[in-house]
């Protein structure tokens, strides 16, 4: 099992889980973050303060997926969320160890 | 029957031709000849000086805070939570800067366009740029004899200008240019704003109506509307159906917003909303009651009105999106409360409580279909609503004021400035008639003026943000900051 | 002791019997004979014709808009600050329609049973659907030959009803069914307020005092507590003490909030809270102040204790929080304010300077014991501490204020409304026995009526809902939406 | 230049000695003799029994309702709103204290001493503990044998007093020990507040000036400034030099914040600044047209300005933000409105409609220079830019005052109380040089005695939080509370 | 050492803390989360506007153990954090490599 | 390649920015959290109602690192983010098995 990890902008949630949903995917855990990163930010002026303000609004979606369905939950993502402009974001995967439903108890692939 | 109805008010309206002067009460403000103290006071008249009426200025100057507060920061409230937290700093910057631009365009022509003599459409150039307007000055109220200091005529009128201007930008929150806003504002304000004031509000004054042969000559001076006998106590026409006309003009020009009907439009603070529905109900107590331009009880009718009319069309709103939609909604109660203000406004000081209580209600259940099915009919992103509950209730609103306002529904029926008091005719159908050509002129005028007027716009500073911007929120691209940080 | 108290007061009253004309000033508002100018104006008096008094009829429209802007917006951002985010637009819900259910019964049935002549525990039937409540109809004020629009008094009273209902529900926020708080209303409003404020309030006007032998008929025609010489001047029993006990009922009856005394169920925005207190002080000089139904020095003395208790009251809260909790908490501070502004209530125009200090100050302590320690006694989760503050806060008022009430201690005595000046007698301890009666006829009626109205909408639509919508927030599982979003 | 204008001023002043009662109309707030009708009438004087004029009453309560409104919520929430939000409460709290304190003390001492005669610069001890302010006392306006509650005046007056203290706080928020501005509020309002109010306020009222040699008799009993000519309509000097000169000395002695200059120190809700400093607007129509004591033309003159000079301060602020950083900022809008009516407080009742809108927009101007080029040089971290705003745009006024209250620019010119019309003399550079003492010794005395106060303070209950409370924020540390959970 | 990152109903937080702590876990980490998955969301009505919302709010739990302590602190969210209801959450078990506590520089299980 | 999780006080972020663009670190994403762990909190008062808040305001910062600057940015965060009082935070290291640039589908190493 492997946790996708992707940073994505906000207005792109909807394509995203969408995508993932026709994937297969049956769950995701969304979460609101800041990047910094190549994209420009922007700059705020308060009265006489001016502040350059480089952090982004982005989303964060986490999904774990069984090794089968990664492929297509990894394509799913990438091409929902792209818009060719810098900014898109990234994608992190990270080896799962375990997953358990709280409700069952139900252990590893059947828990997703 | 259309026809029918309008022979016979057409034939009522000619063979009355000689008691024109049996006009609404108070139709709604008149500002009245100037009179500079020190000014040509005719030498025939043996009249006394006439002298400023203390309580009414007390009344006038407090129902002018009253509706600035309604824009400021009412309006702005009940608006800005509506939209989204990136555009809301966008939506309140609108309102602010449209008051204080007409503000300042009031005092320079505005004032004198609307409420000076001249033909039956549009005013004269004596108060422009505030010539004249100095603490001596007073203007007539609705009774003979009764005066109050012209400035505070001003100002309150001013207000209602301001608020009017304001009402518009609801309908294209989101994604309109901010320079646009601004040169619209211009535009219609001036072409279409005061016209409709002169036409629906101006008369010579009580005094004028010494007689029926006067009362011929001065109601020839006034306005348009005001003339054939159209009903509207405070400004149904003038602010409600003209801004939603606009409204709704500008929502077909900008074009929806990015996602609409597929994303969620969310409004970002509900809280923020009622707050703001809640201000504007408390300053509509101005609005309303401060229209009567005394404190009688005219002036208390207008209140009770105000209060009963709002409270039943919260009621019947929550009532039938509770039976429709198994939930009752604040924003459902809040907009009934908007939409039941709206309604009242052109009858607040003409029908009786229980006029107010039914019209409430009607105009409740109306707009709750003026923000849904009809707005999946006319298919503009009119974002905010303006059209469905100012627009929709507005035309409500006038037509009802034409029912009951007749004096056996418990109304108070046309006001007679010759005999001062009322007139014992009052033919329902005819008034239903001319009310309905009151909504119908504000309809054409301010749709006509509203379309070239963005036509103009487009094609100058702008219309519409670009989709960057957009996505990012107006708060951030246009203005420049955020408004909530940690 | 108690006893010789009793007897005390009992002496004084019956001795004193032929001049029971000796009441409060403004005991409060008097709603007086109704006076249709066009009606039967007895023919044996040559009195002129009555003529309204401008303004008073200002001040009397401007402090029922300011009693309104109490509840609307005040009180609902007070409460909806307090609670938990997912619950805050149940609470703002909750008060808008108690507020327009509350004010349409006001003007079907609930004026005419509270201010007109009946008995002496509830009023007539003659204004029964707005029944001649025209913009002619005048009602006295506290001082003979000076009339507003009756209207104008209507919509002030009507205004208090609203509040009073509005207060209740703060006591079970955060688990109330929506429809229960709305057949509680209809209820509480009917069988609690309307004889509450007949029995306090009601009183043939001060034209009818023209000898002592007409003073002690007058007398008989009014309200039980009026009667008996209980003073209120703006509506510490009718208002608070009433709506806190109902409150204290509702939480006992309703039941704990899931999770109370183990989570943190904290207030999600003191802001809003801190400007609901403000908006209630601002809007509370209208209900004080207009309570002399005249624009005159005892106004402005009300005016001016509603400034200073309060101040105290703040003060008071916040110093011993400091001492006690070691920090000083904005919270304490607002709940101070509102403690302070229950307390000087009843005795707004009645005490001096002094006395309004140190009432304030009396009662912001009080009142923090109130929301601690005996809270804690009462077992109640009255989640917004309507009992904790309006009760104790109240019962501290009405007492309090036949102690400052006394000339001696600056206060204004009672009012002789024959001679038209205080009158020289003042017993402190017979004063101090009738208005704790003042207090336990309120504690008894409002309870019993509470007690009654809660049983029967726990076995019809029901009190409370289940816990899954308890957990999920009453916002969405009640009406459909959310307060926040981006 | 400078010597010759002193010259011509002062030669002004002693040539027309006699007639020094040429003096500004309403210079301001007269508190006049105490009026207890019980009281010693002197026996000549025929004059009838001075009564009370019940329209002014309604005016002036209503304005101090609207003056507290301002502070309470307005200035906490456009204070509140330009914090971070860990320090919200604080300045909540600061904004509520500081207000109740300073209310207690107003009713104590400070209304005595500013308010009845004693020297020129400080007044007497009869109302102390408001010895003799009961509901009869009365107080004159600026218009001879027109009389209000003295009570409704004490409480107008007061509400200035809390607001010109409750300014100050907005200096140093976000680091500054909360006993330490309770402790500096004390002080600063006894030695700098109330010799200021005197000084500039107190005449012995219109009646005194039955001939030129009474007046001169008059006006030797008057304040410093008052006597001099000094023009301040609405407390220009008083309330908003006074204060920035405060703030701006506590800036400088109670440092600059943590990070200052190098973190995001960003306003947490503009939404809620918005709000506050529309009801800043709002009350300011009391505050300033309040200030006419009276109902009439130069009230509705002063609203009209109000409404006006706002505008036009928006509008070139907003233009000029728009033009140099390429974004119109709603902050630069709602700031451009409080310098707008900081600059037309001292001008209102005295200036014409183009005098006004000149006003605001040179102010507008000036201001946003103030929050920039001045801050940056003055190298103080003035938080939220009370000397930005209320200094620059105070003294603008005051000195913008003497130019466009010249009759020949549209404005009232000076009154002469003998003769109870506008002098024909304007002497405007003399009367600029007037203004400029005017601001001259506000300077000296506010920043004097603030610099004395803070260095008390400092080594007795201290300045400032220690680091560790700063960087967690004042609401946890100090308060005891967060402002937003869940 | 693991990272152990469940996924809880927002109310469950007090009592899965508590078990935490029972369960010898010195330190956890909270992120306000939104998840999508098998339990059904809501549907919210804005005048005329209709959403159906299929993001409910939950909780991220993250809390490093040794290995050691890896299974009581497992079984103490299972526990603490079941309703038997849908929604209930998962928990993802990911490998540690490393974990340093930055005021001391201390690093592994000594980190904690 | 190794994702990087820093749990910092809220008001260093700035500086931990800073040195890890100093250290070569191109983007991070920051989510605020809530901690709980050896610092003490404080007690809030509402009224009658006294409430232990054992949860503090932190910042997670995260960073995906090639291994070469792995040293590096570890270093950074350590040092700029230290006060060395109770409650500076953690750092948590993971093993990344891939990562991706959503615009430009690049992986690995490019991706950062
Ligand atoms: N090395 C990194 N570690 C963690 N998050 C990163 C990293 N680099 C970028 N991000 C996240 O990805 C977002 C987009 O990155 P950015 O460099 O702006 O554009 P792009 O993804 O198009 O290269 C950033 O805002 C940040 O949240
Ligand atoms: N595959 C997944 N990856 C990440 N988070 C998930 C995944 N599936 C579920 N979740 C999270 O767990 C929560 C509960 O899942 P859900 O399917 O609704 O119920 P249950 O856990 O009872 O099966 C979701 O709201 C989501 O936050
Ligand atoms: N075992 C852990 N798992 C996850 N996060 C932890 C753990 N221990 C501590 N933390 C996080 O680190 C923060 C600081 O920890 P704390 O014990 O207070 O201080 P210190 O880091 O100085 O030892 C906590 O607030 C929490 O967010």
């Amino acid at each position: 099992m492997k946790l996708i990890t992707a940073i994505i902008r906000p207005f792109k949630l909807d394509d995203v889980r969408e995508a993932l949903t026709d994937a297969g995917v049956s769950g995701i855990t969304v979460t609101e973050v800041k990047g910094f990163g190549r994209q420009k930010g922007h700059t705020e002026l308060y009265r006489g303060a001016e502040y350059q303000v480089d952090f982004l609004p982005k989303l964060k979606i986490e999904c774990a997926v069984d090794n089968a369905a990664f492929d297509a939950a990894l394509e799913a993502i990438m091409s929902a969320a792209a818009t060719g402009k810098v900014g898109d974001g990234k994608v992190f995967v990270i080896g799962l160890e375990q997953a358990t439903r709280i409700r069952t108890g139900e252990i590893g692939t059947d828990a997703l | 029957m259309r026809s029918d109805l309008r022979e016979d008010s057409m034939h009522t309206f000619i063979a009355h031709a000689s008691i024109t002067h049996v006009s609404p009460r108070p139709p709604q403000w008149a500002w009245l000849w100037l009179l500079c103290i020190c000014g040509s006071v005719s030498a025939q008249s043996a009249a006394p000086v006439p002298s400023l009426s203390k309580p009414d200025t007390v009344w006038v100057l407090v129902s002018a805070c009253l509706v600035i507060f309604m824009t400021l920061p009412g309006l702005a409230l009940f608006y800005g939570g509506l939209v989204r937290s990136k555009n809301v700093l966008s939506i309140l910057m609108q309102t602010l800067a449209v008051f204080a631009v007409v503000a300042i365009l009031w005092a320079l022509y505005g004032y004198s366009l609307a409420f000076t003599e001249g033909n039956a459409f549009i005013g004269g150039l004596d108060r422009v740029l505030a010539h004249g307007l100095d603490a001596n000055a007073l203007a007539a109220t609705f009774s003979k004899g009764v005066y109050i200091p012209e400035l505070a005529f001003f100002v309150f009128q001013g207000a209602f200008a301001c608020i009017a201007c304001a009402l518009v930008v609801g309908a294209f929150a989101e994604r309109v240019k901010f320079s646009g806003v601004l040169l619209f504002t211009v535009l219609w304000f001036t072409f279409a704003y005061l016209p409709m004031a002169h036409m629906v509000w101006f008369f010579p004054g009580p005094d004028a109506f010494t007689s029926n042969a006067m009362a011929a000559t001065a109601t020839a001076k006034a306005g348009y509307l005001w003339a054939r006998g159209a009903l509207d106590f405070a400004g149904g026409t003038v602010v409600h159906i003209n801004a939603a006309v606009a409204g709704l003009v500008g929502a077909f020009m900008v074009g929806k917003r990015i996602g609409y009907g597929r994303e969620a439009l969310k409004p970002h603070n509900l809280t923020q909303t009622m707050v703001g529905a809640s201000i504007l109900w408390v300053g509509w107590f101005g609005f309303n009651a401060g229209s009567a331009l005394e404190a009688n009880g005219t002036a208390a009718l207008a209140f009770v009105n105000t209060f009963l009319a709002t409270a039943a069309a919260v009621v019947a709103w929550t009532a039938l999106e509770w039976l429709h939609k198994g939930k009752p909604s604040l924003l459902g109660a809040a907009s009934g409360a908007v939409a039941g203000l709206v309604a009242i406004t052109p009858a607040a000081g003409l029908v009786g409580l229980m006029g107010a209580l039914a019209m409430g209600a009607i105009t409740g259940a109306l707009c709750l279909w003026g923000v849904g099915g009809l707005k999946r009919w006319l298919r503009a992103d009119d974002s905010l609503d303006v059209f469905g509950v100012h627009g929709v209730g507005g035309i409500a609103g006038a037509l009802l004021t034409g029912v009951f306002a007749a004096p056996r529904l418990g109304g108070a029926g046309l006001w007679d400035y010759v005999s001062e008091r009322a007139s014992p005719d009052y033919n329902l159908l005819a008034q239903l008639w001319i009310q309905l050509q009151g909504v119908l002129v504000t309809v054409a005028l301010s749709g006509t003026v509203s379309l070239l007027a963005f036509v103009i716009v487009k094609y100058t500073v702008g219309l519409r943000v670009d989709a960057d911007a957009e996505r990012e929120g107006l708060d951030i691209a246009t203005h420049g900051e955020n408004a909530y940080a940690n």
